[in-house]
């Protein structure tokens, strides 16, 4: 296991945004954490990468871990190069070559200052810049927001490509669950802080509590 | 002609003292979103300092080195004092500062006196297009261009600087990537310390110190940074520069009465403009 | 019937990033219309410039026969537009009561003046505002944390707290914005029942919500947005099926 | 109750206070006035302001040159309040659009120019002053002793205190409370939101007017050095220490400082004590409890009393 999560209970004042959730990720695995809006997907996420504090429970993680936020957070007024630099910040070595290989798109804009780019190159960039960081498990939280569809899967090729050839173990957090449980092995579903349901995509998809999380499907 | 030389000499080399107090703001309001109230006590503060190690003996050159060394420590600790509690805002970490430069008056006050002080400069002067100045104008122009220039190095170049530059941008991200947001904090309050504390030991030989100098120095700076928003270095210098020709102008031509007035006005003119336009998105302001 | 609000052709940019594109949409006297769609789709961003949080890059917002998408939100509020917002910013320092009493403000008039010098008008006033905002608690079940500071209030509560301040206001055009995110079964159920109250006196609401189940028990109609842009407007079974709808948010290339 | 119990205690010591402490009474009075005008604008309206002694020189220039011009001097201390208000009106139009450390500096940049324009301006008597003022009378009884004026400040704190308490306990007073935390939400609630702020602005200024001019009457001597950003800075630290938006904190912390600096000087002017000493202590005094409070009661004491006590009470409740 990359990462384990055992009852985990986060609050933010006198709410509870996790009450007691469970999940790991194993070496390798595509996993997939699906939920509506405010059922608590992006709370777990910045726990588990010890942004936020947990007031209960346990996380386990070994190995690097790389995050890749919700509405990319990228830096705006410095250049893709230098984002991707500050990507390794942890590492001693931080030669941008292998992410321009690994994202040729990203070349040409090398030198263009992160904020002006569009939605789907920024999203680009803040997947480059966590693979700077040569992480074991990737998170990305809502890699498809706002993003047309021809560039969502482009992005999901690159994680499906990545997972293949390097065995990069990815938890991807999605509102869209269809794209999730296709491009996920396993999957979570989060609902007011707790996961309602898990299991191999293939019979969650048909599930309520996934329609319930997703448009389009109501049951 | 060699009357508006000298001015515009002289109202440059001030002006480099205003830019580089401004720039001390910038590098600390960028990375930390706090205003610096405490800026000019560090000028004060190093000014002050110089005058004991002349007298003690130090040669020129050793005693200003030294008390822009400890300007920058002073801007450690203040940076450690506004910030340092997890939690605090920007506007609970100002009036920090503020309580910070009134805690200068009484240490300065306990160790100087509350009266004007000045230490020689460069000596001698030059000629400059038919102009004489006082020589250390110039080094004041001079100094101030390397110093600059070596901070936009240390934010274009390096990796710390980038690291600056990012938390600036996204707390947030900087801290995901593994940015120490707290740490950079600090190096910005101490890097402003140096600043504002080299501002204080150039100026001094041409403008004599007292405790209570720091507030018109620390407004002078603000002037200076809010053309730039507080964020840009590059029109920092340029409105430092302006600021301090157009006073050295004023009270060339018109009254050295009305110096302080015009940069005032200006700041204000700046800050009405600037917050009209930028705050057509918040209508509900 | 002649719609109480209509937005047409609205368009609002963020430096190079357009959040809405001539967005088109009304609002009938007594309908409960929804507006759904991902995060990012310009929901928020279509609800702010309704309520005068954001002005309009393009297009026009008309209420009631008049236009109104230069006045300032305060003066919207007094037409009779009233919001209950998603992050629930409750104003902290103040009890529930009070909370709820300050949305009294669109229907009130008495000035600085009338307070400091005790004036009747002030004191009637004081006394109708009181008991609107008992009624407007009592209803969205928060009678029993009247004198409580409104930041103790849990999460779902505050956002009941939220409509009670809406209510208080006795507007004509209700905008919710994502009123159920967040809220567990329950209080779900008991915001939707007061959605259907509010509905049956003939206020007109505006919705806009993430959770299909909630849109499709409440909404006459409802309006699909996609990365700015209005899909599809009908009656909720109608939008289900359509092909155009279902294919954005599979997110499959169109 | 407890408000009464004050109120009486303040009465009286006025009787008893030998004559040099009377002059920290009344001093004491008037900086409690321009403070709780202060807390209702930076408590309520989110704002700092470094230019809150500006509006007491205004008031006590606006006295002192109807005085000297020859107007009754009664008409001289409405007129205080009323100029302070007008003219944070006009200055808050532009400036009340800036946020926190802007205003912070635009504030402390608009009383400089005017300590700049009063020290230039002959007719406000230049850097010298206005000298010679008389003393304040009404319906031909002079107010002329230390006594009478600790009399007239008492009433106007309590005047101040009672608009102010009107003001935050009406409709208006929950708008101004509610945009204070939440200003989209205020607006959005019919809140006229920037109207508030400029209200609050005004009214600030006036209760500093109002203290300008019974300082001009009393002192009968005015120049720009009694204003100094100085004496702003120390109505920002009673503010703090006392509580933003609280009306017993606005005066407390007025109270507390006046006190404190006070008992300090009389310590450092001892015999032996060096000639900087009561400067050294006060500056010391000033920022040490602002920096203290910030850091460790951000909401200021009197809030914090209150929270405590408000804590206890529902404990008390819950236990019984």
């Amino acid at each position: 296991m990359i990462v384990e999560v055992r009852d985990l209970v986060v609050h933010y004042g006198a709410a509870t945004a996790l009450d007691g959730v469970s999940l790991s990720v194993g070496e390798g695995e595509m996993v997939a954490l699906i939920g509506a809006n405010g059922a608590g997907k992006t709370t777990l996420v910045n726990t588990v990468c010890g942004v936020k504090q947990a007031s209960g429970g346990r996380i386990d993680v070994h190995g690097n871990l790389a995050l890749v936020p919700e509405g990319r957070h990228l830096f705006a007024s410095l250049s893709v190069d230098d984002n991707l630099r500050l990507g390794a910040w942890r590492q001693r070595k931080r030669t941008t070559g292998h992410v321009y290989d690994l994202l040729p798109g990203l070349t040409k804009l090398r030198n263009r200052p992160a904020g002006r780019l569009s939605g789907g190159e920024q999203q680009m960039v803040a997947l480059g810049r966590a693979l700077m960081a040569r992480p074991d498990l990737l998170v990305i939280d809502e890699m498809s927001l706002g993003l047309a569809p021809k560039i969502v899967a482009d992005l999901a090729a690159h994680l499906r490509d990545r997972n293949a050839t390097d065995g990069l173990a990815v938890l991807l957090i999605e509102q869209n669950a269809q794209l999730a449980l296709d491009l996920c092995a396993r999957a979570y579903v989060l609902e007011a802080g707790r996961v309602v349901a898990e299991g191999p995509s293939g019979d969650l998809a048909g599930s309520p509590e996934v329609a319930a999380a997703y448009l389009g499907l109501e049951a | 002609m060699a009357e508006l030389v000298g001015y515009l000499i002289t109202g440059v080399g001030v002006g480099c003292a205003y830019a580089l107090l401004g720039s001390g703001l910038v590098v600390i309001h960028r990375v930390t979103r706090v205003v610096n109230f405490a800026q000019g006590g560090f000028a004060v503060l190093a000014a002050l300092t110089v005058t004991t190690l002349l007298t003690a003996g130090l040669p020129h050159g050793l005693a200003e080195s030294l008390a822009v060394l400890l300007a920058t420590g002073i801007g450690l600790l203040t940076g450690m004092v506004a910030i340092g509690r997890p939690g605090t805002t920007p506007q609970a970490a100002l009036i920090i500062t503020l309580g910070l430069g009134v805690l200068a008056y009484a240490v300065e006050i306990f160790l100087w006196g509350d009266q004007p002080r000045s230490f020689p400069g460069l000596p001698g002067s030059t000629a400059v297009l038919g102009a004489r100045v006082q020589t250390h104008y110039l080094l004041i122009i001079g100094v101030t261009a390397v110093i600059l220039g070596a901070t936009a190095l240390l934010f274009a170049r390096t990796d710390r600087g980038r690291a600056l530059t990012a938390t600036a941008d996204d707390p947030y991200a900087a801290r995901i990537v593994g940015i120490d947001v707290a740490r950079m904090g600090l190096l910005a309050f101490a890097l402003g310390g140096a600043l504002g504390g080299l501002a204080g030991v150039l100026v001094t030989p041409v403008q004599q110190v007292s405790f209570d100098s720091d507030v018109v120095l620390v407004v002078n700076g603000f002037s200076a940074a809010i053309l730039g928003n507080l964020t840009r270095p590059g029109l920092t210098l340029a409105g430092g520069l302006l600021l301090g020709v157009v006073q050295a102008l004023v009270g060339g031509y018109l009254s050295t009465a009305y110096q302080t007035e015009v940069a005032l006005i200006f700041m204000l003119g700046v800050l009405i403009l600037r917050s009209s336009s930028a705050r057509v998105e918040e209508v509900t302001a | 019937m002649t719609a109480l609000l209509t937005v047409t052709n609205l368009s609002r940019r963020f430096g190079g990033v357009h959040a809405l594109r001539r967005v088109c949409l009304d609002v009938a006297p007594g309908e409960t219309h929804a507006v759904i769609g991902p995060n990012g789709a310009g929901k928020s961003t279509l609800f702010r410039l309704i309520g005068g949080q954001l002005t309009a890059s393009a297009g026009g917002i008309v209420y009631d026969g008049q236009r109104i998408d230069r006045l300032p939100p305060h003066r919207r509020a007094r037409l009779g537009i009233a919001i209950a917002f998603q992050d629930a910013p409750v104003f902290r320092g103040m009890t529930v009561a009070e909370n709820a009493m300050v949305g009294a403000h669109a229907v009130t008039r008495a000035g600085p003046l009338a307070a400091v010098l005790r004036l009747p008008r002030h004191r009637r006033e004081e006394k109708e505002i009181r008991t609107a905002a008992a009624a407007a608690l009592d209803r969205a079940g928060l009678a029993a944390w009247a004198d409580r500071p409104a930041e103790d209030l849990p999460l779902g509560r505050q956002r009941a707290l939220q409509m009670a301040r809406a209510l208080c206001g006795r507007p004509r055009l209700l905008l919710l914005d994502e009123p159920a995110s967040g809220l567990r079964g329950p209080e779900r159920t008991a915001l939707a029942g007061l959605i259907e109250e509010l509905r049956a006196e003939g206020l007109s609401i505006l919705l806009v919500e993430h959770d299909v189940g909630f849109v499709s028990r409440l909404a006459d109609r409802v309006t699909v947005l996609d990365l700015g842009r209005v899909l599809a407007t009908g009656p909720f079974p109608e939008i289900r099926t359509d092909p155009v709808v279902i294919s954005a948010y599979l997110g499959a290339p169109a | 109750m407890k408000w009464i119990i004050a109120l009486a205690a303040a009465a009286v010591v006025p009787f008893f206070l030998p004559p040099g402490q009377l002059t920290v009474y009344i001093l004491l009075g008037l900086s409690a006035m321009a403070v709780v005008g202060l807390s209702l604008l930076m408590g309520y309206a989110g704002q700092v302001s470094l230019g809150q002694a500006s509006f007491t020189a205004i008031g006590a220039y606006t006295a002192g040159l109807l005085a000297v011009h020859g107007v009754p001097t009664l008409l001289g201390l409405l007129a205080a309040p009323l100029v302070a208000a007008l003219a944070a009106g006009l200055v808050g139009v532009p400036i009340l659009r800036l946020r926190g450390h802007q205003l912070a500096f635009a504030t402390l940049a608009l009383q400089l120019i005017l300590l700049s324009v009063l020290g230039d301006a002959d007719w406000a008597g230049g850097a010298v002053g206005l000298q010679g003022l008389p003393y304040l009378s009404a319906g031909g009884f002079e107010l002329n002793q230390d006594r009478d004026y600790a009399c007239l400040v008492l009433a106007g704190v309590v005047l101040t205190t009672l608009i102010a308490s009107a003001l935050v306990r009406s409709r208006v007073g929950r708008g101004l409370r509610a945009l204070a935390t939440a200003p989209v939400a205020a607006g959005a609630s019919g809140v006229p939101v920037g109207a508030y702020r400029l209200l609050v602005f005004a009214v600030s200024a006036a209760f500093a007017g109002l203290a300008g001019g019974i300082y001009a009457f009393y002192v009968g001597y005015l120049a720009p050095g009694s204003f100094p950003v100085l004496l702003s800075v120390e109505y920002v630290v009673m503010a703090v220490v006392g509580g933003l938006g609280s009306i017993a904190g606005a005066l407390l912390g007025a109270t507390l400082i006046t006190l404190a600096v006070q008992l300090l000087t009389t310590l450092a002017t001892q015999p032996g004590m060096p000639s900087y000493a009561p400067s050294v202590l006060s500056y010391a005094v000033y920022a040490l409890l602002l920096i203290a409070v910030v850091r460790y009661v951000p909401k200021g004491i009197v809030p914090a009393l209150l929270l405590r006590k408000g804590i206890l009470a529902t404990l008390h409740r819950r236990s019984s």
